[in-house]
C-alpha cells in the first residue's frame, strides 16, 4: 500500500503549513495556537495567585488585578478551553475516525483558524493597549457605560472568534452528516464523534446570540445607540439573559468533547467495550439540548423573577442526569476488564474524579437556596475549575498523549508521563480545594484585596498554583522532544480498534489509502485476549 | 462555634450562623454535600477495586458478563433523577423563604455606588458602610444603586441581592445574634470592588433604641421627603389646594392606580419613582401630561426621602 | 463526466457534493436564525415593557416608504428564485440577466432605506453620539429605546442585504468568464438561499417596527 | 427553464404581495393586541412562501428541514424562557 508520503512530510515550507487546507496541518495550527494561549491565561492566572498571598493588595494595584482575571478569563475560555479539544483533536481526528479523506469543508476549516487568529490578535492588542477590566462576563452598564478599559478591542476579538467556532460547527455538523465511510452508521461512530456532533449544535446555535449581544454593547460604546442603557428604561438583566443563553451552553462546550476522549481512552486501557454506547450517545445529545433551558441559575440574585429562577433551578438539576449516567457508565467499563495505567489512562481516571467533584458542586449552586450565599464567592471558582480545569485540561492533555503517537508517529517518555499526570492530579487539587471552603466562608471573587481570615486558605492555593505551573511545564517539553526525536511509534501502538489507528503513524495526507469499509462497533476490545494484544 | 467575632483573624472552617435562615441554609448545604461525598466514595472505591482486581497481569474472570446492562443503568437514572428532585423542592421552598419578605420588617434604605454604601433609616439616621439593625426583629433593606450593579453580601447572614441601577430590589434578614458582621460587595463593580465593604450591626433591642437615640438627626426620613417636596416643587402641583390639575396623593401608595389607555399599575415604589423620574410612561388616568421629570435633579437619596413621604400620607389625611 | 474541479476531492461524487454544501448553507441559516433572535428577543422584552413608547416610534417611521421596500425585496426574492433555476436549466444569459435584476432591486432597497435614514435624520430621530436625539413628545427615552432597536435591527439587516449584493456581483463576474455549469449552479444555489433569508428576516421586521399599534 | 416552477413561482410572488397588502391593511384596523398576532401570523405564512417555495423546502432532505426547524425552537427557547422571567417578576 502506498499512499504517497505523510502529512509531516507533505512539504517543509512555511507556507506548505499556514496554507495548507488538510485538516491535520490546520489542527496543528491551533494546537500552537491555543498553547500558546493557555501559557498566557495562565501566567495572569499566576499573577492573580501571588497578589492573593497576602491579604493586602500589595503587588498588583487594583485595576490592574481587574484587568488579570478579566484577561484569564477571557483567554482561557475563548482562545484555549472552546478551541482546545474540537479544533485540535476534533480536527485531527474527526475525518479519520468516520473514515473520511478530509472535512466537508476543508477551506472554510483554514479560514477559521485564520479568523481565530485575527480574533486573538485583537485580544492580544487589547492586553498591549492596557488590557480590560469587565471580566469575562462583560456585565452592563459596568462595560457600556462605566469601564475605561478597552471593552470595544477586546469585545471585537470575542466577537471575532466566534465566527471561527461557528464555522468550526457547521463543518463537523456537516461532515458527520454526509462524508461517513460506507458501513459508519450513526451508531458505529465513536463517541469521540458523538460529543464533537452534540458540541457543534451547540456552538452554531448559542455563539451567534453571544456574538449580538456583544455587538450590541460596542454599538453603545462607540456610537450610543443604548439599548442596555438604565437611562432610557433598559433593563440590565436583559444583556444577561443574552449573555448566558450562550455562556451556559458554553461551558458544555468546555466538557463534552473531554467526555468524548475520555470515553475513547478508558476502553483501551481496560480493553473492554465502553459500557452501554448508545445511551452514552444519548447522554451527550441530552447534555447539549438540556444545556440551553438552564442559563438562568447564573442569575439566582440577580433580581430575576423568583419563579424564573425556579425554573431554571429545576432544569439545572435535571441536565445532571445524563452527566450522572456517563460517569456510572465509565466505571461500569471498568469492570471485568484488564486494565493497565498508562499516561493518558491516569489523565481519565483524574477527568472522572475531578469532573464528578465540580458537577457535584454544581448541584449546591443549583439548589438555589444555598446560591444565594455562595453565588460570586470562590466557591463557583472552585466549582468551575474543578470540570474545566480538572475535567477538561485534564482531558485535552490525556488526549494529547493517547493520540500524540498518531499525530506525531512518535512515543513520548512514559514515566515522565505518568509523574507529571500525578504532579498535575495534585497541584490541581491544592489549588482548587482550599477554594470550597473559603467560598463557603464567603469570600468573595474577584477580590485583590481580602480581610486576613481568608489568608491561608490564599496561601494553600497559590502553594497548589505553583506546583501545578511546573506540572504543565512537563509535557511542553518532552512533547517538544519526543516530536523530533521520540522513538518511532508505529501505527497502533495501544493496540485501539478506532478507524484512526488503522492508517500510519503519522497518516498519509488523504487519511486512508483505500476508502475503509466498517463492518463493526467502535470499541472491538477483547479483556481475554489483552495479554496477546500487548505482546 | 460562637460566631460573634466573625471579625476576628482566627482560622475559620464554617462560617458563623448569624441570622434566622441561616442553619437552613447549612442543612440542605450538609445535604447534598454528605449526598455528593457517598457518591465520590462509591465512586473511588469502585474505581479502586476495579483497578486492583482487573489489572491487567492479574487472573480474573474476563468472561462477558450476562447483559444486565439495561437495568443498571435504568437504576443509576432514576435514583439521581429522585434524589435531585428531592434537593429541587428542598431548595425552592428555602429559596422562596429567603427571597420573599415578611410584612412587618422594619423598612431601611441602601444606595449603593462606586464604591460605598448608604443606608438610611426610618428615623432619618444615615450611615456609611456600617448598618445598625436590632436583634431577632426581620429587616427589609430596599437597594438601589446610583451607578452599575453591585450586590449585598452578609456571609454570616447566608443572604445576597444584586443592587441594580433603577430598580429597587430588596433583601431581608433577621439576626439572631448580636455582633459585627462583614457587608461585602459582591458583584464587581469596578476598580474599588474589593473595598466596598462594611459591617452589619446587630445590637440588643436596647442597645438599639439607644443608637438611634443617640444619632438621630434633626429630621427623619419622612420630615426630610416632606421638606424636599415642597422644594423640588412637587407641592405646587400636588397640594390639594394647588390650582393645578394634578391627582392627589394621599393613600396613594400600595393602590391600584388607572393608568390613561386602560391599563392600571400599583403603586409601589418602584411606580413612584418612575413617576418622578419618567413621568410620561404611565399618566394617570384623567390627568393631561403635564408632570416634568425629574430626572438629574434628584438623587437616589432625595428620592427616597420622597418617597417615604409620600408614603406616610393617609388617605384620611387629605382635606 | 463533469469538469474534474468541480468535485473536491473529500468527496465521492457530485451528488454527494450538493447536499453537504445544502445542508451547509442551511445550518448556517439556522446560525443567523439566532444572530437576528437576540435582537428580536430585546425587542420584544421592551415592547412588551414600554408599549406606548413604541407605538409612537413606530408612528414616526414612514410606512409608505417601508411598504414600497417590503414589495421592492419580495421582487428581487423572485428574481433570485428564477435566477436559480436558470442556472440549472436555462441559459447562461437568463442566469447573469436575473441576477443583475436582484442586485438592482437589492440596491434600490438600500437607497429607499437611505432616504428613511435621511428623513429620520431630518427629524432629530437618530440617536448617535454627536447627533442629538430631538424627540419632543412625551417619553422621549423610551421611545428613543424604539429607534435604538430600529437603527440596530436595520442596520443590521443592511449590512447582510450589501453582503449579498456583493455576492452576487462576484456571481455575474464568475458567469460572465465562463464558470462551468456545475460551479456556477452551486454558487448561485448558496446566493440564493442567502438572499431568500435576509427576505424572510425584513418580512418580519416591517411589520414588527413599521405596524406598531 | 422549467415552466412549472416558474409558474409558481410567479403564483407565490403574487401572494407575497396580496399578504403585504392585508398587513399593511390589517394595521388601520382598530384590533388593539390582537394586531400583532395578525402581522406576525401573516409575516409567517410569508416566511414559509418564501422558505418553501423559493428557496425550495418543500423538496429538500430530511436533515436540512431538521436544520430549518432547529434555528426556529432555538429561538422560540431562547425568547419563552426570556420572557419566562420578564414577564413574571
Ligand atoms: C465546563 C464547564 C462547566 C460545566 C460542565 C458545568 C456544569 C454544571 N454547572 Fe457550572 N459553571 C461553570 C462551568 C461549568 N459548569 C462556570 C464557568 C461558572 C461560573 C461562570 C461565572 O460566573 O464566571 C459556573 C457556574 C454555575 C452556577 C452559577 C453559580 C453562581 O454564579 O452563583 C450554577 C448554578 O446552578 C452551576 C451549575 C452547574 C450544574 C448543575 C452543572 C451540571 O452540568 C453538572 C453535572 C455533573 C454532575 C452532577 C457530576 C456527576 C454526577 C454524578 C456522579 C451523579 C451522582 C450524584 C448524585 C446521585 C447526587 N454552575
Ligand atoms: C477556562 C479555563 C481556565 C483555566 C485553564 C484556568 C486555570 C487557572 N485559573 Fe482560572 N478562571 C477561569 C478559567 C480558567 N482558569 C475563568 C473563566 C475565571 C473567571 C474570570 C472572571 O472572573 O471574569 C477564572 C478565575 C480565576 C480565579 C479567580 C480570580 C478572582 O475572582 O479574583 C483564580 C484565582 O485563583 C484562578 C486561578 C487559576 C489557576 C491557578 C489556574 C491554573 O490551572 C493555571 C495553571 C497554568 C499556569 C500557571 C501557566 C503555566 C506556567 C507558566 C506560565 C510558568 C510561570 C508560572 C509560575 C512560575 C507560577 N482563575
Ligand atoms: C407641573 C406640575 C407638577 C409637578 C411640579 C409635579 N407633578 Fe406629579 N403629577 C402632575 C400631574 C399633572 C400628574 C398626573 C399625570 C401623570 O401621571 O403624569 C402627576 C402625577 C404624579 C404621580 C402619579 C400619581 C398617580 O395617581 O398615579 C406621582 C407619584 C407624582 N406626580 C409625584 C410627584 C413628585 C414627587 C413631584 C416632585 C418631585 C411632582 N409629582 C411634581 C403634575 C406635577
Ligand atoms: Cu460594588 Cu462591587
Ligand atoms: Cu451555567
Amino acid at each position: 500500500m502506498n499512499a504517497g508520503p505523510d502529512y509531516l512530510h507533505e512539504g517543509h515550507s512555511l507556507r506548505s503549513w499556514l496554507l495548507s487546507t488538510d485538516h491535520k496541518r490546520v489542527a496543528w495550527l491551533y494546537l500552537l495556537s491555543v498553547t500558546a494561549f493557555f501559557f498566557v491565561g495562565g501566567t495572569a492566572a499566576a499573577l492573580m495567585r501571588l497578589e492573593l498571598v497576602t491579604p493586602a493588595g500589595d503587588l498588583l494595584a487594583a485595576d490592574t488585578y481587574n484587568e488579570m482575571f478579566s484577561l484569564h478569563g477571557i483567554v482561557m475560555v475563548w482562545f484555549f478551553l472552546i478551541p482546545a479539544v474540537p479544533a485540535v483533536l476534533g480536527n485531527f481526528l474527526l475525518p479519520l475516525m468516520i473514515g473520511a479523506r478530509d472535512l466537508a469543508f476543508p477551506r472554510l476549516n483554514l479560514l477559521s483558524w485564520y479568523i481565530f487568529a485575527v480574533g486573538g490578535l485583537f485580544t492580544v492588542i487589547t492586553i498591549v493597549a492596557g488590557g480590560v477590566d469587565t471580566g469575562w462576563t462583560f456585565y452592563t452598564p459596568y462595560s457600556s457605560m462605566f469601564s475605561n478599559s478597552n471593552v470595544v478591542l477586546a469585545i471585537v476579538g470575542v466577537f471575532v472568534t466566534g465566527f471561527s467556532s461557528i464555522l468550526t460547527g457547521l463543518n463537523f455538523i456537516v461532515s458527520v452528516h454526509k462524508l461517513r465511510a460506507p458501513g459508519m452508521r450513526w451508531f458505529r461512530l465513536p463517541l469521540f464523534v458523538w460529543s464533537l456532533y452534540a458540541t457543534s449544535l451547540i456552538l452554531v446555535l448559542a455563539t451567534p446570540v453571544l456574538a449580538m449581544t456583544l455587538m450590541l454593547v460596542a454599538l453603545e460604546r462607540l456610537f450610543g445607540i443604548g439599548v442596555f442603557d438604565p437611562a432610557l428604561g433598559g433593563d440590565p438583566l436583559l444583556f444577561q439573559h443574552l449573555f448566558w443563553f450562550y455562556s451556559h451552553p458554553a461551558v458544555y462546550v468546555m466538557i463534552l468533547p473531554g467526555m468524548g476522549v475520555v470515553s475513547e481512552i478508558i476502553p483501551c486501557f481496560a480493553r473492554r467495550e465502553i459500557f452501554g454506547y448508545s445511551v452514552m450517545a444519548y447522554s451527550l445529545l441530552a447534555i447539549a439540548m438540556i444545556g440551553f433551558l438552564v442559563w438562568g441559575h447564573h442569575m439566582f440574585v440577580s433580581g430575576q423573577s423568583v419563579y424564573a429562577g425556579m425554573v431554571f433551578g429545576l432544569l439545572s438539576f435535571l441536565v445532571a442526569v445524563p452527566s450522572a449516567i456517563k460517569v456510572f457508565n465509565w466505571v461500569a467499563t471498568l469492570y471485568r476488564g484488564s486494565i493497565s495505567f498508562e499516561t493518558p489512562m491516569l489523565y481519565a481516571l483524574g477527568f472522572i474524579g475531578l469532573f464528578s467533584m465540580g458537577g457535584l458542586t454544581g448541584l449546591v449552586l443549583a439548589s438555589m437556596a444555598v446560591d444565594v450565599h455562595v453565588h460570586d464567592t470562590y466557591f463557583v471558582v472552585a466549582h468551575f475549575h474543578y470540570i474545566m480545569v480538572g475535567g477538561m485540561v485534564m482531558a485535552f492533555i490525556g488526549g494529547i498523549h493517547f493520540w500524540w503517537p498518531k499525530i506525531s508517529g512518535r512515543l513520548y517518555p512514559e514515566f515522565l508521563g505518568r509523574l507529571s499526570a500525578i504532579l498535575i492530579f495534585f497541584g490541581f487539587n491544592l489549588t482548587f480545594f482550599p477554594q470550597y471552603i473559603m467560598g463557603y466562608l464567603g469570600m468573595p471573587r474577584r477580590y485583590h484585596e481580602y480581610p486576613p481570615e481568608f489568608q491561608i486558605y490564599h496561601l494553600l492555593s497559590s502553594a497548589g498554583a505553583a506546583t501545578l505551573a511546573v506540572g504543565y511545564l512537563f509535557p511542553l517539553c518532552y512533547l517538544a522532544w519526543s516530536m523530533f526525536r521520540g522513538p518511532l511509534a508505529g501505527a497502533n501502538p495501544w493496540h485501539a480498534t478506532g478507524l484512526e489507528w488503522q492508517t500510519g503513524s503519522p497518516p498519509p495526507a488523504h487519511n486512508f489509502a483505500t476508502t475503509p469499509q466498517v463492518t463493526r462497533q467502535p470499541y472491538a476490545y477483547d479483556p481475554t485476549r489483552s495479554r496477546e494484544d500487548r505482546a | 462555634m460562637s460566631g460573634a467575632m466573625p471579625l476576628d483573624d482566627a482560622v475559620q472552617i464554617l462560617p458563623a450562623q448569624a441570622s434566622s435562615v441561616a442553619a437552613d441554609v447549612d442543612a440542605l448545604f450538609y445535604a447534598i454535600l454528605a449526598a455528593c461525598v457517598i457518591v465520590c466514595l462509591i465512586l473511588f472505591v469502585l474505581i479502586w477495586r476495579f483497578s486492583l482486581k482487573y489489572w491487567h497481569s492479574r487472573d480474573a474472570d474476563r468472561e462477558a458478563h450476562e447483559p444486565q446492562g439495561f437495568r443498571l443503568e435504568f437504576a443509576w437514572t432514576v435514583i439521581p433523577l429522585l434524589v435531585f428532585i428531592g434537593f429541587f423542592v428542598w431548595g425552592a421552598r428555602l429559596y422562596l423563604k429567603i427571597e420573599v419578605p415578611p410584612p412587618d420588617a422594619l423598612q431601611v434604605h441602601a444606595l449603593a455606588r462606586q464604591w460605598m454604601w448608604k443606608f438610611e433609616h426610618p428615623g432619618g439616621q444615615r450611615e456609611i458602610n456600617t448598618l445598625h439593625v436590632p436583634l431577632g426583629r426581620p429587616v427589609t433593606v430596599t437597594l438601589i444603586s446610583q451607578d452599575v450593579i453591585h450586590s449585598f453580601f452578609v456571609p454570616a447572614f447566608r443572604i445576597k441581592q444584586d443592587v441594580l441601577p433603577n430598580r429597587y430590589t430588596r433583601i431581608w434578614f433577621e439576626a439572631i445574634e448580636p455582633g459585627r458582621f462583614r457587608l461585602f460587595c459582591a458583584e464587581f463593580c469596578g476598580t474599588s470592588h474589593a473595598g466596598m465593604r462594611g459591617e452589619v450591626i446587630v445590637m440588643p433591642p436596647a442597645e438599639y433604641q439607644a443608637w438611634l437615640a443617640s444619632s438621630a438627626p434633626a429630621e427623619s426620613l419622612v420630615a426630610r421627603g416632606q421638606r424636599m417636596f415642597r422644594s423640588a416643587g412637587c407641592s405646587g402641583c400636588h397640594d390639594p389646594r394647588s390650582t393645578v390639575h394634578a391627582p392627589d396623593l394621599h393613600g396613594i401608595f400600595g393602590r391600584t392606580v388607572q393608568l390613561r389607555g386602560g391599563a392600571t399599575a400599583v403603586a409601589d415604589e418602584a411606580y413612584l419613582r418612575d413617576s418622578m423620574l419618567l413621568p410620561d410612561s404611565r399618566v394617570t388616568a384623567g390627568f393631561a401630561p403635564l408632570m416634568p421629570s425629574f430626572a438629574g435633579q434628584l438623587d437616589e437619596g432625595e428620592i427616597t426621602a420622597i418617597i417615604a413621604y409620600i408614603k406616610s400620607l393617609d388617605a384620611g389625611d387629605s382635606e | 463526466m463533469p469538469d474534474s474541479r468541480a468535485l473536491r476531492a473529500q468527496f465521492d461524487d457530485l451528488g454527494q457534493q450538493r447536499e453537504a454544501a445544502a445542508l451547509g448553507m442551511w445550518v448556517l441559516l439556522a446560525t443567523e436564525v439566532l444572530f437576528f433572535g437576540a435582537l428580536f428577543t430585546g425587542y420584544t422584552v421592551y415592547r412588551l415593557a414600554f408599549h406606548d413608547a413604541f407605538v409612537a416610534g413606530s408612528g414616526h417611521l414612514n410606512v409608505v416608504l417601508g411598504t414600497a421596500n417590503t414589495a421592492v425585496l419580495i421582487t428581487s426574492s423572485l428574481t433570485m428564485a428564477l435566477a436559480d433555476v436558470a442556472s440549472r436549466s436555462g441559459s447562461r444569459r437568463a442566469v447573469i440577466g436575473f441576477l443583475a435584476a436582484t442586485a438592482v432591486l437589492g440596491s434600490a432597497f438600500l437607497a429607499i432605506k437611505g432616504l428613511e435614514y435621511a428623513q429620520e435624520y431630518r427629524e432629530g430621530l437618530v440617536p448617535l453620539n454627536s447627533l442629538v436625539f430631538s424627540y419632543s413628545g412625551p417619553d422621549a427615552e423610551r421611545v428613543q429605546m424604539f429607534f435604538n432597536f430600529y437603527f440596530a435591527m436595520t442596520g443590521w439587516h443592511s449590512l447582510h442585504l450589501l453582503i449579498g449584493i456583493g455576492l452576487l456581483i462576484v456571481f455575474i463576474v464568475l458567469a460572465w468568464r465562463g464558470r462551468d455549469r456545475v460551479r456556477l449552479e452551486g454558487n448561485v444555489r448558496a446566493g440564493a438561499l442567502y438572499w431568500h433569508f435576509v427576505d424572510i428576516v425584513w418580512l418580519f421586521l416591517f411589520p414588527v417596527l413599521y405596524l406598531v399599534r | 427553464m422549467e415552466k412549472q416552477t416558474v409558474r409558481s413561482f410567479v403564483f407565490v410572488y403574487l401572494a407575497l404581495i396580496g399578504l403585504l397588502a392585508l398587513t399593511v391593511g390589517s394595521s388601520f384596523l382598530e384590533l388593539g393586541r390582537l394586531n400583532v398576532f395578525v402581522n406576525l401570523a401573516i409575516a409567517a405564512i410569508k416566511a414559509g412562501l418564501v422558505a418553501a417555495f423559493f428557496m425550495e423546502l418543500r423538496a429538500a432532505q430530511a436533515v436540512v428541514r431538521l436544520a430549518a426547524l432547529a434555528g426556529l425552537f432555538w429561538l422560540a427557547l431562547l425568547l419563552g424562557l426570556s420572557l419566562a422571567d420578564f414577564l413574571t417578576r
